[in-house]
């Protein structure tokens, strides 16, 4: 599901109030068709959230980045998953260097790579794709086409147009209104 | 003017400076150390009011004066680095500081372990004490707000600042002292008067003195290479050196 | 994939975290504790030296720059992971709030409160604090700085997202510290006069468990509440 | 030698403990500090070590992305 609209429409706060982050003005939010206020804590088990705040700490490298998000989120993975993970996202070479050294473009490398390292069924993402040069775009709608084949959700806003890229695209527009 | 001056501004060259002077240091400093400390402790005359406790005065002396001099050395580094935008100076700053900090911490800790015997207080707040207390503080300023700064040039500038800021301060800061309250013994070697103690205890006192001023520079000249190659740390020169090191 | 860690790794990654992130910025632990000596300094200055009377108000001067130093600390317990994004990760992830927290709190006071513990006798040296007291300080600094850690954590839970929230933490946090003070202070008054002063510190005591219970509480639903 | 037994000279009058106090947390500083700036000095090479096997490690990954 791709939410379209303006500038200022209200996308990301829209995402927030879906992963429970702010609350929403009326109305509530329903997962497998129980409020997510109820059992938030499981709720969050099937969710993945990357907003513009990538939640990546400057002062630590980008593997302690990784890891630290792994266990706090309940999983485990091995170094060289993760290193050949940050290398297929061009972060060769920067694994060990603090986070703060790296360009904006490369920290948001960083918290992508936990797309591969979760089996979360709802993932909810602020433009994904800012600053990913072509190869990291391909990379990240194959990996998309993966978690849809094994029947998980993205809900996402992009401005790149994703229809032809993805069969079972649906679009939410939202306008400004005062 | 000072044309001897300006090869030392590239860093290896004043690495290297560093790497030569180290040695004569270093053999000084322990030479005299040693041999000051067995005189002071072992040979001199007792005390005949204080008897041997007395002999703190072997270090608690030495490294109050150090503590002052490596603070008017760094503020004079202080100076070279901001008229003459002098890259190394700023870094001597940053290698004296933690060594003066050292000196005043040593003195501070003799001069009360020898209080206690002498005033029956472990911590007196007499003018000489707390004066060295406060310039602990002033050490501590600068060296704090050098690692406050993620870019280190800006961060030694910062500190320069400072450090001349507190060389000015330092007079007043004693003076306001001693006018607080006096309870401190009179200055017992003074460089120009006559000094209130006799030869025999007074040479291994002047040793004990050249071996703790041997010892600031040893360590600050040791200090200031690792601050070079911090700086340096991406440089050609470098590699070559850890890679054959 | 999904190995669910127990409770405990979690918490001991998050209190993992904080503490490598405390000592790579080594000045975050220091600079509270070179307040808390200079605060003590000023008072004989500013009072005169007569041992006499500094030993009278040492508790009171020690307990207040305490207090002091641990405002100071509070800021960056969340303020960090808030700009950078990390508590929203925290929020969004499958462990109760609270627990993380309790990490985050713990790791706050071992970085503040627990280094402050151990330079007290500096501190009562300074200010000719007389011996027999030095036990009693050091038992209510031992207590009274996790419960001052726990109580600072609300308030920094609740200003985090503000701006100038520094200044208004400090018109939240002071006046719940009071009751604090007031139980440490008399602790101490009371061990100078070489009396039993077990009574204070069990208050204290119990001030403590109530907060270890409730305060995570509190400072998860203030945090969810900056969040959003 | 002003003292008679090694004994004595440990006790200094009576007033060892505070003689060897400040003599033992002067040499404790000094070597402190010492050690901690030739620790530096080793962890400095270190990682001017790591960051030359982090270039390498770049080139490496460059090399082989331009045969594939």
């Amino acid at each position: 599901m791709q939410i379209e609209g303006p500038n200022g429409a209200g996308k990301t706060s829209l995402l927030r109030i879906i992963a429970g982050f702010s609350q929403p003005d009326d109305g509530n939010v329903l997962f497998n068709m129980r409020n997510i206020k109820e059992d938030y804590d499981g709720y969050a088990q099937s969710l993945l959230f990357i907003g513009h705040k990538t939640g990546v700490n400057q002062q630590l490298t980008a593997y302690e980045n990784v890891t630290h998000w792994l266990s706090v989120h309940g999983y485990t993975s091995t170094e060289s998953e993760i290193y050949s993970l940050l290398g297929k996202l061009g972060l060769v070479g920067l694994e060990d260097v603090p986070v703060r050294t790296l360009s904006a473009g490369q920290q948001r490398r960083v918290a992508l790579v936990r797309l591969w390292l979760n089996d979360a069924k709802l993932w909810i993402l602020d433009e994904p794709f800012t600053a990913l040069d072509k190869k990291g775009v391909a990379m990240l709608q194959s990996r998309f086409q993966q978690h849809l084949d094994k029947g998980g959700a993205i809900l996402l806003t992009t401005h790149q147009d994703l229809t032809d890229t993805f069969a079972s695209l649906q679009t939410l527009a939202l306008e400004y209104r005062h | 003017m000072w044309k001897w001056l300006h090869p030392y501004a590239k860093a290896e060259r004043a690495y290297q400076l560093c790497n030569t002077l180290l040695p004569y240091f270093a053999v000084v400093s322990v030479l005299c150390i040693v041999v000051g400390w067995v005189w002071g402790l072992a040979y001199a005359p007792a005390d005949y009011q204080q008897k041997d406790s007395y002999r703190i005065i072997f270090i608690h002396v030495p490294s109050a004066i150090l503590s002052m001099g490596a603070y008017s050395s760094m503020a004079i580094a202080a100076i070279i680095a901001l008229v003459w935008q002098l890259r190394n100076a700023e870094l001597a700053v940053i290698a004296i500081a933690p060594v003066g900090a050292a000196m005043t911490a040593i003195a501070l800790i003799t001069g009360s372990a020898w209080g206690k015997p002498m005033w029956g207080a472990w911590w007196v707040w007499d003018a000489r004490l707390t004066s060295e207390l406060i310039l602990l503080f002033l050490y501590l300023g600068v060296l704090s707000l050098f690692h406050a700064f993620e870019d280190k040039k800006a961060g030694g500038k910062a500190a320069c600042i400072l450090a001349i800021v507190g060389v000015v301060n330092l007079p007043i800061i004693h003076f306001s002292v001693e006018w607080w309250n006096t309870l401190h013994q009179g200055a017992t070697i003074t460089k120009f008067d006559t000094s209130a103690i006799d030869p025999s205890m007074l040479w291994p006192l002047l040793i004990n003195i050249l071996g703790f001023a041997a010892l600031v520079g040893a360590l600050s000249l040791i200090r200031l290479k690792n601050e070079i190659v911090q700086v340096e740390k991406h440089r050609p020169w470098v590699r070559q050196l850890v890679s054959r090191g | 994939m999904h190995v669910s860690n127990s409770y405990w790794t979690l918490f001991c990654t998050v209190y993992k975290k904080d503490l490598t992130l405390a000592f790579r910025q080594r000045a975050e632990i220091v600079n509270p504790l070179l307040f808390f000596l200079i605060v003590i300094t000023l008072f004989p200055l500013a009072i005169g030296p007569e041992p006499g009377l500094l030993a009278r108000m040492a508790p009171g001067i020690i307990w207040v720059a305490a207090l002091l130093s641990t405002m100071l600390g509070l800021d960056k317990i969340f303020r960090d992971d808030y700009m950078d994004g990390s508590l929203e990760q925290l929020i969004a992830s499958p462990y109760p709030l609270s627990l993380a927290v309790l990490a985050k709190v713990a790791a706050h006071w071992t970085t503040a409160g627990l280094p402050m513990v151990i330079m007290a006798p500096v501190f009562a040296l300074l200010m000719n604090l007389e011996s027999q007291a030095l036990g009693a300080t050091l038992l209510t600094l031992l207590i009274g700085t996790p419960l001052l850690s726990f109580i600072g954590a609300i308030g920094a839970g609740l200003t985090v997202g503000l701006q100038k929230g520094g200044i208004l933490m400090s018109l939240l946090v002071l006046p719940l510290y009071i009751p604090v003070l007031i139980f440490a202070t008399s602790a101490i008054d009371t061990s100078i006069m070489s009396l039993a002063y077990s009574g204070q510190l069990a208050i204290l005591g119990a001030m403590l468990a109530v907060a270890f219970v409730a305060a995570p509480i509190a400072i998860s639903s203030a945090l969810r509440v900056s969040v959003s | 030698m002003q003292f008679e037994s090694l004994s004595d000279f440990i006790a200094m009058g009576g007033y060892g403990f505070y003689v060897w106090l400040s003599y033992g947390s002067c040499a404790g500083i000094i070597l402190g500090l010492l050690f901690s700036s030739l620790y530096e000095n080793k962890k400095l090479k270190q990682e001017v070590k790591s960051q030359m096997a982090r270039e390498e490690r770049i080139k490496k990954a460059k090399e082989l992305e331009a045969q594939v």
